[in-house]
């Protein structure tokens, strides 16, 4: 037996990839020939796709098929080791994920990540960027005070409001950490929110949300496309995939199998073999 | 433990500023009536030795607990270089304000005056916290500790070095004065001379009740500690119920969720940091060098642990809690076993020489060696007592007397906005 | 692709290469200006002088020599420190105490012992006070002995405080648990002051002399104390290699889920990396006064953040790392006297502490882990 | 929300005493968050079952459950007739149940004779004769067995891993997504392997994610979807399913 091979190495060039990308004219999101590898593993082999704004896209794909570390590499998280993230218009790759999100791209996380020693208003009012008691010699000083504490009354409303959207206000004072999972969740979305992003990346927004809640989660993003929010979206549950996204994304080995409707994605053979685990 | 919550409890109810107020007071009366009970004609003179004592003890460990409270109880920063950063402190300020020319023996430096010193001290503890911080700040926490308490033995270990003891850097003679250490203006005496001046009507005062010039004066420089303390506790609350002190709680939480919601975290943490290296530079200087003195042997190690376990007993996270914890701490735990040690009758005996003859003394059933001879070391064991607390506390209420308190990072009130109108606002 | 990753692989270098070259470039320099000292030569470019001066070799190699030794005793001690750093996930701050612990309980037996027939009051003996000192060639016996009950005695002592003390936290964070070692590392270090008091002592001497060369020359206690930490570096290779527990301790630092899942008892692999760690600390700790031949309550605290070095310099879990990170650490040292004032040789062993611990986190051994 | 989820009904569930391992409706997951739903599983003895599903349907945990390392809600674990559903798994492996975790399986700074042993920790001796049988079973493990586990290749680590769950010669071996991470050419031969271990006697649940070839192998397959039991039947049938292979993608 010999030793493992690396992924895809007789596999054809990124821009052979049949995508319906181009049909999307407006995109927020292009992300040309990504590549992460961790050692000598390749996670992410020359992805590419793009996000048309105020869409609902749907990244999906079976385990292992490098879905995260695409997240991680726009947001952030990761350093790509190759290819490029524009983010409306400007070259974002491997900006930290303050910057990123500074400029409207934020990202909840999979397994919510509550700061759980903190209350549920904590959590949401710290989301605001640039609040004027971040710095730390206007919020002690004396006259520049009462200018924070203007700027923070303002922060007390809209958290009160998104906790209010999200229906999780009753909630408010307690620490996040006695929460519930699917409240976690809610309390995730409504933190990202309070950044005032242009685009949000939700990774698994649904796991562990009890069907009530996964409802009001679903409602409240179709509220957001309204107000012209852009989504994309990891999730394995393949009812709201199909349901809810125009757009959807299917990624298999590292690289972007097949774009397209929910149609045209169910009716893909090749990503049904995807998913049993056959060789694409 | 029910004995613990009991206490806490009846803590909760009181606002901070009356709870503090009231465990100060408990603490001098205290004291003061150890000191009537066994002063004799000196009693009012003992009280008065006591709580000076005892009040600069506590406005010191007060201002380190706090600037420990900013950077570990707030941000998660693990330092356990405070040693060291008090030294940095308190050499610059000596440094700084001692006599450019110091006579026989001494050592000169630059005659600034002391509030020079003082701001210059805290100057270069943060410029050196910042050094420290640059790099380590990325590292775990554990790592973060032993680089910081590393850095303390470097600090200590150079100033303690023959070959800065005296330098001469452009013409201009300063040193550190080695192991012998250096003289500097004294902070004490600045008191001094302000009681025995416009406050001498308060001396003959009190020194018609029977207590001594010296003691009044101690007496005052604890206060101005306190006072000190007091004014760090201000500026750290509102530091900390701000927006600033949101991020650092978050970064304490967790660094990726923060930086992820668009916080630069590192500059956060190296302000964070920063600041308390300053305090604790302020703290070096007026506390261990309150007689206008310093050598190397008073930045060890082991006062670094000392301010943690204050900050353990008040608990972490609460600025109220520090100082409850450095009274605590520095009044109940190091000064008073020791005075009860000096004082507590050992029915006639004299304390054996040591441990083995007085362990000996019990096969003749005589306990009253052993006894003697543990009330004469009490100053020893208290040590013994404060870890056995440091334990007791970390397994049964890590979060100290105060830390689990939920006090919200903010400068304005969390109520509902538009609650009265009936919550009209959205539904 | 392109532009973006020059710059990002461009930035990279500029961060992380630097700092390696410097200590490259540092290092380089150090050995050429040895070089040049032992040649007793000395480089002058503009006026200073840039390396060089005199050095001998048989200076050299007795500081040398010393270092060796003390490192070999800071590698003993490193290792029950890396162990319960690994397998019990926590930076062990009583670990130097229980080093004086394992001192003072030796060296009370053998003392004693030693000097049963001397008039002394027993009392007095307790504290080293009056009697014969001891030597590993006029009393090989009694010092053996002495060794043995420090090396059982720490174990004691520190099994007691694992059940007392850190049994109850198993699950708690690696913060909580150093925050308690430091409350047992005072009440361990002032529970002896409180028993023997503030004073050092001195308890050993050395006899016979050995000369090797160049005027080089070593004492019986300081064999000893190379014969013994070799032996007991070798025992401890066997113990991981050879036996069954041994190998579930490595399992366990390795991997601690996975060890539960395949059936190790963990719970007494904890407790064998306590003893090992103990009788270890304790041993070394027998070894150092017996080197330097005086005791004090605190000596063991001093040390700690030397035997910290030897265990972050040689790579956290890797119990070889720790032999060598103490030899290391012990060269070091005793070696940067040639290049710095002896007031701040102990500065240059943290300073190399931190540099490693900002270049390489891992250890300069570390990747290796446990074995 | 799924109207068509029908539990397999109660009726045609075997005695529990029959089945070597026999999970009735088990409820499990981590700390607060409950991730299976009533669970019904059976193993018989010899047999090679295979569960699968859409990701996070819950089939790892299944597995974990059996062996002890979830949160126990309700339900049984019957194994060779004990209940051993609030058993640990140190107690477990006395069972004659082995293990083979998904990820980091193998004690990487462990030689690979060491891992082995350890696998055999609570005997008192190592059983050579086990060892020989396993270095038979995958000869590359013989030829490394010096070599630190943490060099060897994925597949080669995987095959230690089950050596290692083999030492006590199970009567039950559970195997989480074996050909994780593979290339897919060491796929089938890892595939064959098992079937070589379930054809000496030894009964296999395995989770895959790899759902054609392992439903193509196995005696009997079991389709998991949101933490309950969607379908089971042989391999063939539920792959020639066309309803099971649109459950994998929703609609």
């Amino acid at each position: 037996m010999s030793d493992a091979e690396p992924v895809g190495t007789e596999r054809t060039p990124e821009s052979e990839v049949p995508t319906t990308s181009d049909a999307i004219d407006s995109p927020l999101l292009e992300v040309q020939g990504l590549r992460k590898e961790f050692g000598g593993v390749t996670a992410v082999d020359g992805t590419s796709f793009k996000v048309g704004t105020g869409a609902l896209t749907g990244l999906i794909g079976p385990n292992g098929a490098g879905k995260s570390t695409t997240f991680n590499c726009i947001t952030g998280i990761h350093e790509p080791t190759g290819g490029t993230v524009r983010f409306d218009g400007h070259d974002v790759t491997g900006l930290a994920p303050y910057t990123l999100a500074k400029r409207g791209l934020v990202r909840t996380f999979q397994i919510a990540r509550e700061l759980s020693e903190m209350t549920v208003l904590e959590n949401v009012m710290l989301a605001p960027p640039a609040q004027m008691g971040e710095s730390a010699l206007r919020s002690v000083l004396p006259g520049l005070r009462e200018q924070v504490q203007r700027d923070e009354a303002d922060v007390v409303e809209e958290a009160w409001e998104t906790l209010e959207f999200f229906e999780i206000d009753h909630l408010a004072h307690e620490n996040a950490g006695n929460l519930s999972g699917g409240q976690r969740k809610l309390l995730e979305m409504a933190r990202v929110l309070m950044t005032d992003p242009e685009m949000v990346l939700l990774d698994e927004p649904l796991a562990g949300v009890n069907p009530t809640l996964e409802e009001k989660l679903l409602d409240r993003i179709d509220e957001l496309r309204q107000d012209g929010l852009t989504f994309l979206l990891v999730e394995h549950d393949m009812d709201v995939i199909m349901n809810h996204c125009e757009h959807i994304i299917v990624m298999h080995q590292g690289r972007v199998l097949a774009e397209g409707d929910a149609d045209t994605i169910q009716s893909d053979e090749r990503v049904l073999e995807a998913y049993l685990g056959g060789d694409v | 433990m029910t004995g613990f919550e009991d206490v806490r409890d009846r803590l909760e109810e009181l606002p901070d500023a009356a709870l503090v107020v009231s465990f100060l007071v408990g603490i001098w009366l205290l004291l003061t009536a150890l000191a009537f009970s066994v002063g004799g004609a000196q009693s009012a003179n003992l009280a008065a030795g006591f709580v000076g004592s005892v009040t600069v003890l506590v406005g010191a460990y007060a201002i380190l607990t706090l600037a420990l409270n900013l950077q570990w109880g707030y941000t998660g920063l693990f330092n356990i270089g405070i040693a060291g950063f008090m030294a940095v402190g308190a050499y610059t300020t000596a440094i700084l304000t001692a006599p450019v020319d110091p006579g026989a023996g001494g050592v000169p430096g630059f005659g600034l005056p002391l509030w020079v010193g003082l701001l210059g001290g805290m100057v270069m503890a943060a410029i050196v916290g910042a050094i420290a911080a640059l790099p380590a700040l990325r590292l775990r926490a554990d790592y973060l500790a032993i680089v910081t308490v590393a850095l303390s033995e470097i600090i200590r270990l150079f100033v303690n070095w023959g070959g800065v003891a005296e330098v001469q850097v452009f013409g201009k003679r300063f040193g550190t004065g080695g192991a012998t250490g250096i003289s500097f203006e004294s902070p004490d005496e600045i008191v001094a001379t302000l009681v025995n001046g416009p406050g001498q009507p308060l001396v003959t005062a009190a020194e018609s009740v029977g207590i001594s010039g010296p003691n009044v004066v101690n007496m005052a420089y604890g206060l101005s500690l306190l006072g000190i303390a007091a004014g760090s506790y201000w500026v750290l609350s509102r530091l900390v119920n701000s927006p600033f002190g949101r991020v650092l709680k978050a970064i304490r939480e967790d660094e990726t969720v923060t930086q992820s919601l668009g916080k630069d975290t590192r500059l956060f943490k190296i302000k964070a940091f920063m600041i308390g290296c300053a305090l604790m530079g302020l703290a070096g200087a007026l506390f261990r060098g309150s007689a206008g003195y310093i050598s190397p042997a008073q930045f060890r190690p082991v006062i670094t642990f000392y301010v943690f376990a204050a900050l353990i007993i008040g608990g972490s996270g609460s600025n109220t809690g520090s100082i409850l914890g450095a009274a605590t701490f520095s009044a109940l735990l190091f000064y008073l076993p020791a005075r009860l040690g000096e004082y507590v009758p050992t029915f006639g005996q004299s304390a054996p020489g040591n441990v083995f003859e007085a362990v000996a003394a019990l096969g003749s059933l005589d306990p009253t060696p052993l006894v003697a001879y543990t009330v004469s070391n009490v100053s020893t064991l208290r040590f013994v007592l404060i870890g056995v607390v440091l334990v007791y506390i970390i397994q049964n209420q890590p979060a100290g007397l105060l830390g689990h308190r939920n006090e919200p990072a903010t400068s304005v009130d969390l109520t509902r906005p538009h609650a009265a109108d009936g919550g009209e606002a959205d539904e | 692709m392109g532009i973006a990753e020059t710059v990002s692989d461009g930035r990279r270098l500029a961060i992380e290469r630097p700092d390696a070259g410097a200590v490259a470039a540092v290092l380089l320099y150090l050995v050429a200006d040895l070089t040049t000292k032992l040649l007793g030569t000395t480089v002058y470019a503009l006026g200073f002088r840039v390396m060089g001066g005199s050095l001998t070799v048989g200076s050299l190699a007795s500081m040398a020599v010393d270092g060796l030794l003390v490192g070999l005793a800071v590698g003993l001690a490193g290792i029950g420190l890396s162990m319960t750093y690994s397998i019990l996930d926590f930076a062990n701050f009583a670990h130097g105490d229980t080093v004086t612990v394992g001192a003072f309980l030796g060296w009370v037996a053998a003392y004693v012992t030693a000097n049963l027939a001397v008039s002394a009051p027993l009392t007095d003996l307790f504290l080293f006070n009056g009697g014969a000192q001891l030597s590993a060639s006029a009393s090989w016996a009694l010092v053996l002995f002495g060794l043995v009950v420090a090396a059982l005695g720490t174990v004691a002592v520190v099994l007691v405080v694992d059940r007392l003390v850190y049994r109850p936290m198993r699950d708690s964070g690696s913060i909580s648990l150093l925050i308690a070692s430091i409350g047992v590392a005072l009440a361990l270090r002032y529970l002896i002051a409180f028993v023997f008091s503030t004073q050092t002592s001195g308890v050993a001497t050395s006899g016979a002399r050995l000369q090797l060369f160049a005027g080089v020359a070593i004492t019986d206690n300081e064999i000893a104390l190379l014969v013994v930490s070799v032996v007991l570096m070798l025992g401890v290779h066997l113990l991981l290699q050879r036996t069954k527990l041994g190998k579930a301790m490595r399992a366990m630092a390795d991997n601690e889920d996975l060890a539960r899942v395949t059936g190790i008892p963990t719970e007494r692999v904890v407790r064998l990396t306590w003893v090992l760690g103990g009788a270890l600390a304790g041993t070394s700790g027998y070894l150092l006064v017996l080197e330097s031949g005086t005791i004090s309550f605190n000596f063991g605290w001093i040390l700690l953040l030397l035997i910290f070095a030897a265990v972050i310099v040689g790579g956290i879990g890797s119990i070889y790392g720790a032999m060598a990170g103490g030899v290391l650490i012990g060269l070091v040292d005793s070696l940067a006297l040639i290049w710095l004032p002896s007031g701040l040789t102990r500065a240059a062993a943290f300073a190399v502490l931190i540099v490693v611990l900002l270049l390489r986190p891992s250890g300069i051994f570390g990747g290796v882990s446990t074995a | 929300m799924n109207q068509q989820a029908q539990r397999s009904a109660d009726a045609t569930l075997p005695d529990p005493a029959e089945s070597l391992l026999a999970v009735r409706d088990l409820d499990a997951g981590y700390g607060d968050l409950q991730v299976l739903d009533g669970v019904d599983m059976d193993v018989a003895d010899g047999e090679y079952v295979v569960i699968v599903g859409p990701n996070g349907a819950g089939k790892s945990t299944v597995m974990k459950s059996v062996f002890g390392l979830t949160t126990y809600m309700g339900g049984t674990v019957v194994f060779d007739g004990e209940d051993i559903s609030k058993r640990r798994p140190d107690e477990i492996i006395h069972e004659g149940i082995g293990y083979v975790p998904q990820n980091d399986n193998v004690f990487g700074s462990l030689t690979v004779r060491e891992n082995l042993e350890m696998g055999a920790y609570i005997l008192d001796e190592v059983p050579e004769d086990q060892i020989r049988t396993i270095y038979d079973r995958f000869p590359i493990l013989e030829e490394r067995s010096t070599q630190k586990a943490g060099t060897l290749s994925g597949g080669q680590q995987q095959m230690l891993a089950m050596g290692r769950a083999l030492m006590l010669d199970p009567d039950l071996l559970l195997l989480d997504e074996p050909s994780a991470g593979l290339a897919p050419d060491l796929v089938a031969e890892m595939f064959d392997r098992i079937d070589g271990i379930n054809d000496d006697g030894t009964a296999v649940l395995m989770v895959e994610q790899n759902a054609k070839e392992a439903l193509r192998r196995c005696d009997r397959g079991y389709v998991l979807v949101q933490g309950q039991n969607r379908y089971q039947d042989d391999g063939d049938v539920l792959l020639a399913d066309q309803q099971v292979r649109q459950d994998f993608l929703g609609g």
